[in-house]
């Protein structure tokens, strides 16, 4: 079990009043929540603004490449099962470059959560449209709006068949760290998308934009539904819903991997005698 | 190397045909003998059709080179006879059915309808060429039945059948025996190709995780891999494409998988991007890279030795590399077990070049002492580290402990962007400069270890040939025919292409009349980095670039002119 | 016009029974339906078995790197829009591989038609798990059997919002000719995933298999209503639909580009006076 | 290159404070009066805080160096003072607010919040800047004007009056005067940085489509394009990523619209396979790589040059290229039009290797003459070809053909995979090799057209420096300076680092006392291809990897130990 404080307070690269800040705190208060140890994190990220997030984090850190977190995750949380494996990036890392990575996660189901900043937009590169940018969104490099559909991230997860797909906002921090825990907790692949307003190159989705739509969804609402979640993820305009939209068992990829069922690969031990026996089959 | 009495037999058809089939448990029986083979097999890329072939040259001493001349051809479709015809040495036989093979000297026309049912006539061959070598039917009667035990006793039966027909067959014609020399002594040895001793000395090494996207020839070492997982205890997955296989192996490295990919040139351009992030964040990964004739797409079945320089500065920015190039299958063993060991001790990206000739050429080997190997062990003891840890500590060699997360209290902190010390992104160039320093020293010690080429032959020799990788065989054999002709002749054959330490093979290169590169390219990549690093400007160069292996032949060929 | 001649008859590489000799047959129908001659008509691929088809036809053709063929097909659109531009490739190339470019085209809307063969499998490099294999398909890649959930391309277009989903069997040519000829109608992206048994590696999705399973879309099926299609799509098991599933107007990416209402790139003039306007904004 | 009477003003602060908005327009005024200038900028992988500095360097004459004392000094925050005060010349001043700057010699205490309203203090800022450097407030006010005219008349006469004020309180204050000589001759220049002059140059050359994803220094280059999409009729696309933006690029480009991608190091890694794909469709592709330090991530803000090898190596196989290295702006301009040009031609992967340094380093240009300029044509005429059309048909100097799909009945078949002549695949090894050489025949051409390197300064050097691309400046700076002190220097540039032609430029290395080679990276690459080639190892290094500019005080000082 670890204090919020634990997880540290680092000084940052952001912009004041990022809505990164807000992540993080809402991250760290979730972090406290499923009773994980520095220790026994492990957070993956890749390349932006967001992704900038676990160096002001105490816990281990993995920063790898642009696009690239997931699948460097995948490796971590296949070499060793003990540790919980948190990708935190930003929407352009885990749906623009990151595109074939986040669909091959899905299928594949390794316990992993997925923590996007979505601030629907390219922060770090200075505002460039991304992937869940509106279609129409202007911006320098789309001078006449983003001519291609937006991406939703969490209604494709849903349609791909994620196991877990929730939705926050950075407005509603106790329902960000809840959702943080829960997505923890939940054994295979779980996506929390999160709405970061990014207030130095979306001036469209602002927090304001955001507080106004985001409500939470209802307490009688079932995840388990993979259709009504399809349609209610759909909802896009005047209510945006934040929460476990989608939730569902599905058979975890390292139960299926006999190599797996003996414990972490890590600090495993050659069994020579073994190898020596395949040895023989080329004999 | 003495020139050994050898017979290649070849055995050509369509793809689908099952001439690997045969030619397999033709190579096994030889090896289970006592012979010595080198076998090469060509193939389309395609699944049905086309032209294969499987040549398994045979000795009773140490081959180690493919060559062209044709003992023994079979022939599984008639097109096999026209194309190969021509190779044919003098005392050439050819091998096929009654139905297009001529009924003449140096021809056996088998009525393979009459001997065995259509499903079996794979086998009744290999029971014909076990008499046409004069090896007898004990060990090929021995190994259908082991291969076919899965399965019930009638198709053993029927199998046993076929063997004996063929074998009866020809045991009856002695215009087509074909003896090979008695094998030297019957010491135990196994028939591996290299892709399968590169995965065998992984497992030795202790990989934990290899993540591939299949592509030719790169594939059968994932594959070899899968074959021990379960009983390994290895994770071998399909990633869904090359950039999620190094991240891979990288995550899993970092979090203390030794880890490992294969791939081929394009596949491994894709993965370029990572192995700059293994160097940053000092993550050690072994990367395979199977050779195939490019650019792009190229002749995907084919072998050539033209990725050096791209493997050689792949990845942005600078930082040190070792690259390993085996010569035949048991450095392939060696040097895969050495990739781990240069990986986890210098914590960074390390090279295999090998090619489709070698990934694909079975040699009977002596088993490799495997129960007495040492495994690399990732990771330092996290008591014996300073704290704070600073997993980038700057140190005089440039090696940091690299500890392992979750494994203690220490929390590991590994960066893409520049870092300090403790691994956190920093924008300070006085950092940067430490750091880069730090990266670059690693340097100095793979440089230091580097594997000096092996030098054999004449002392002082009139001709020298300068090779790399699976060449190796090749330039040994022509040397060697060039001394049976009275030429005083030597190989200098790298094995490690990268680093390069001139000191160790400088004095080698300035004696000789006549030096000369011999590679599997266009452009004479290793020459020229000699060229670079040694400042000795190799006078001769003989090239291959149409997909086929180099052969003593062609080496001799080539300097006649 | 064309006739079915015109495109040709090549030797293939193909195995005797590949499916993939019936899809191209089909194909060809579909094209001289469409009425383009082979000048009007870029066929680009990746690399597999699949990927040779092109090759196969006489047309125009790039065939390009495995998983590359939707952007450079992209590329060669937006250079020239008047060429009827075909993306055919395998399953792996453009769902594996290619997943990124896939997601992206859906997104973009260029007018591209993509023809994928699909045989669930990897045929080129000899029978591993594709995205679009059944979890726990057994093959030598995968002795335990796929881990992954299988990837449905039609049901992820559909969710993704691409305007033009079909799906088709080699099983029923004069289907499939329909719906080559109906997706190269459409202005837009159109997807047309072909079920096609490869007889050498899959064994278990084999001619009779779905055969069996295959049933054309009721006439009075509603293409339009995407909610429906997506239920539709996810019919997977005896019964499996093929034709046109979903299918909507979408604003096409050439339309608001305006560098390309002038016409084809291809072949413009430089305006050197609006150059040097150009360059005047950096005095 | 005569050391020139050079005025440094460089304007700091944090992210965000609008810095780079003051600076551009000083540049911009400093440039329209007839100044030349070289601008550095310098700042940090953020969006808000931290510490950036826009340098500019400013002579009435010609310079072409970044260097580091500071004339003056404008701090937007205190931390500029502490940062760079050990920079000042001694007559240097310090501008900054009067609340963190103190009242005594050398420095402008400016009372900002008594001259402006705080969103206009950037541009008091400015005025004061005119005053202080001497050079009235006119062109600055025609500026304001200018710049803000699509806003109403209120914002301009706010910034107007803003901009009066910090002139006013200067023109007071004789202490604070630094005043510039008067420039030269008023000829007509723009400001102009290497990005902007590329992305010029390729639209002089007639780029249709640029396809990027975006990444830090490349992206200005997109940008700059985009700023003139419409009137240029040209695509610009933010690709999914940078393996689909050269995807993009090649196939815009196999359908007649010339393309290029821009990028950096760890995205062009990515696009490796693509540019094998370029060489073996032989598909004209302009391919900029804008450096940064690596490896991985690393610095992604600031300079260096160590992509070289990168790039000279890039993609599997082998094939011929040509990479060109932009010494200044109006390289940059010029070789952008010529790699097009190159790419049509040779039909496959040119390269233009450039840095963030130059990327960003906004100079006073001529005009070019971009009405006058030839745009390339791709494709061949139709009509011109034999029938039937074979799109790879054997030359003798490896060029075929090239045509346009759909421009004619020709159909035009571009193969990834090994082909026949038209374009189809193939697995015949004579067809191959036919091909390969077809493909390598073309580096003769681009060899005996490679750019010789210039060579600048006295014509029997005691002191010869040898540099590439964006080194050039300081470089020839550095010569300057060593002749006014009485040591006889020259430069040796290579604007074009690959295909070398050592016949072009072995007689001026061997003749020199000293050979320096100065490179902007850590082992020397331009120094190790130089030895390769030309046999010629270059004695003393200079390298600088700290992620800042090479200047002439860099080089002086390191050579003197
Ligand atoms: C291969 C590669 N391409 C491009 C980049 C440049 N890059 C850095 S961050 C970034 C975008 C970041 O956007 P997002 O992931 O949404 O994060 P944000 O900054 O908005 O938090 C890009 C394109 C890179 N580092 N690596
Ligand atoms: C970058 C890269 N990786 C891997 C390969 C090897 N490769 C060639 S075809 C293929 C799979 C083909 O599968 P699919 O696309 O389904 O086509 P099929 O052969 O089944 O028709 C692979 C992995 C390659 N050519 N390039
Ligand atoms: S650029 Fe946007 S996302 Fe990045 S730190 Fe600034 S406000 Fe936050
Ligand atoms: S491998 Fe399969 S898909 Fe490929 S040609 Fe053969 S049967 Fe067809
Ligand atoms: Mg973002
Ligand atoms: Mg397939």
């Amino acid at each position: 079990m670890a204090t919020i404080e634990e997880f540290g307070e680092y000084e940052t690269a952001w912009c004041p009043g990022c809505g990164n800040f807000a992540l993080l705190e809402g991250l760290k208060q979730g972090l406290a929540a499923s009773g994980r140890r520095p220790r026994d994190l492990l957070f993956v990220s890749g390349i932006g603004q967001a992704a900038k997030a676990p160096h002001y984090l105490n816990a281990n850190v993995f920063n790898g490449l642009h696009g690239r977190a997931l699948p460097a995750a995948t490796g971590a949380k296949l070499a060793d099962p003990r540790l919980t494996v948190i990708v935190e990036s930003g929407d352009g890392c885990c749906y623009g470059e990151g595109g074939n990575h986040f669909l091959a996660a899905i299928r594949r189901n390794v316990d992993l959560t997925m923590i996007v900043h979505d601030n629907m937009i390219y922060g770090l590169t200075k505002g460039q449209a991304s992937p869940t940018s509106q279609r129409g969104h202007v911006t320098k490099a789309q001078p006449g709006g983003a001519a291609a559909e937006r991406f939703d991230p969490v209604s494709a997860a849903i349609a791909l068949g994620a196991g877990f797909v929730a939705r926050a906002f950075v407005g509603d921090t106790e329902h960000l760290a809840q959702m943080v825990a829960e997505a923890i907790a939940y054994r295979g692949f779980s996506l929390v998308d999160v709405f970061q307003p990014c207030v130095s190159f979306n001036r469209v989705n602002t927090f304001a934009w955001y507080k106004k739509r985001c409500y939470r969804l209802p307490a009688e609402y079932d995840p388990s539904d993979r259709e009504a979640a399809l349609r209610r993820a759909g909802e896009w305009g005047d209510r945006i819903p934040i929460g476990v939209l989608c939730r569902a068992d599905r058979p975890v990829f390292e139960d299926s991997i006999p190599a797996l069922s003996a414990g972490p690969l890590a600090g495993r031990e050659v069994d020579r005698k073994k190898l020596s026996q395949f040895q023989r089959r080329f004999g | 190397m003495k020139s050994e009495k050898a017979v290649q037999v070849i055995i050509g058809g369509e793809a689908g045909q099952g001439l690997a089939t045969v030619g397999r448990l033709l190579s096994l029986i030889l090896v289970r003998l006592g012979y010595r083979i080198v076998v090469t097999q060509s193939y389309m890329s395609r699944i049905r059709g086309g032209h294969n072939t499987f040549a398994i040259r045979v000795s009773p001493g140490e081959i180690a080179a493919p060559v062209e001349p044709i003992d023994v051809l079979v022939a599984l479709t008639p097109e096999t006879v026209d194309l190969h015809r021509g190779d044919l040495t003098e005392d050439g036989l050819i091998v096929g059915d009654a139905s297009f093979v001529e009924k003449r000297k140096g021809c056996a026309a088998v009525p393979f309808g009459e001997i065995a049912r259509e499903q079996h006539v794979n086998t009744a061959a290999v029971g014909l060429l076990c008499s046409v070598l004069g090896i007898g039917l004990d060990m090929a009667e021995a190994l259908v039945d082991e291969t076919f035990k899965k399965k019930n006793e009638q198709v053993i039966e029927e199998n046993l059948a076929a063997l004996r027909g063929g074998y009866e067959w020809a045991e009856q014609r002695e215009e087509i025996h074909r003896p090979l020399p008695a094998p030297r002594r019957r010491e135990k040895r196994l028939m591996m190709s290299g892709n399968e001793a590169i995965a065998l000395g992984a497992l030795s090494a202790g990989v934990r995780l290899c993540a591939f996207y299949p592509m030719t020839p790169s594939t059968s070492i994932p594959l070899t891999l899968i074959s021990a997982a379960g009983e390994a205890g290895v994770v071998v997955e399909q990633a869904e494409d090359e950039i999620a296989a190094i991240n891979m192996a990288i995550g899993a490295s970092y979090a203390g998988a030794p880890a490992m990919v294969a791939t081929s040139g394009g596949g491994f351009a894709l993965m370029i991007e990572g192995v700059s992030l293994a160097a940053m964040t000092e993550t050690p990964v072994v990367v395979v890279v199977a050779q195939r004739p490019g650019p792009a797409t190229g002749l995907p079945t084919r072998t050539e030795q033209a990725d050096l320089e791209m493997v050689l500065y792949a990845g942005h920015g600078e930082f040190p590399r070792a690259i390993f190039a085996p010569g035949d299958v048991e450095e392939c063993f060696y040097l895969a077990r050495q990739a781990f060991e240069t990986a986890e001790h210098y914590q960074g990206p390390v090279f295999v070049l090998t090619d489709q000739f070698l990934a694909d050429s079975a040699r009977a080997v002596k088993p490799f002492p495997v129960e007495e190997l040492e495994q690399v062990r990732p990771g330092a003891d996290p008591d014996s580290v300073k704290t704070p840890y600073r997993r980038y500590e700057i140190t005089g060699d440039g090696i940091s402990p690299r500890l392992l997360p979750g494994a203690s209290d220490h929390l590991v902190v590994a960066g893409s962007d520049e870092h300090t010390e403790d691994g956190h992104l920093t924008e300070d160039l006085g950092a940067r400069l430490r750091l880069a320093d730090k990266r670059l020293r690693k340097g100095l010690g793979l440089s230091r270890e580097t594997i000096a080429p092996s030098y054999a032959g004449d002392a002082e020799p009139e001709v020298l040939l300068v090779c790399w990788g699976s060449v190796k065989g090749a330039a040994l054999e022509a040397a060697g025919r060039l001394r049976d002709s009275g030429t005083a002749a030597a190989v200098l054959h790298f094995s490690q292409v990268w680093p390069l330490d001139p000191g160790r093979f400088l004095d080698r290169l300035r004696g000789p009349a006549r030096v000369i590169a011999v590679e599997g390219n266009a452009t004479g990549q290793l020459a020229r980095l000699i060229h670079r690093e040694s400042g000795f400007e190799i006078p001769e160069r003989i090239h291959r670039y149409d997909g086929l292996p180099i052969t003593p032949g062609y080496i001799l060929r080539s300097m006649e002119g």
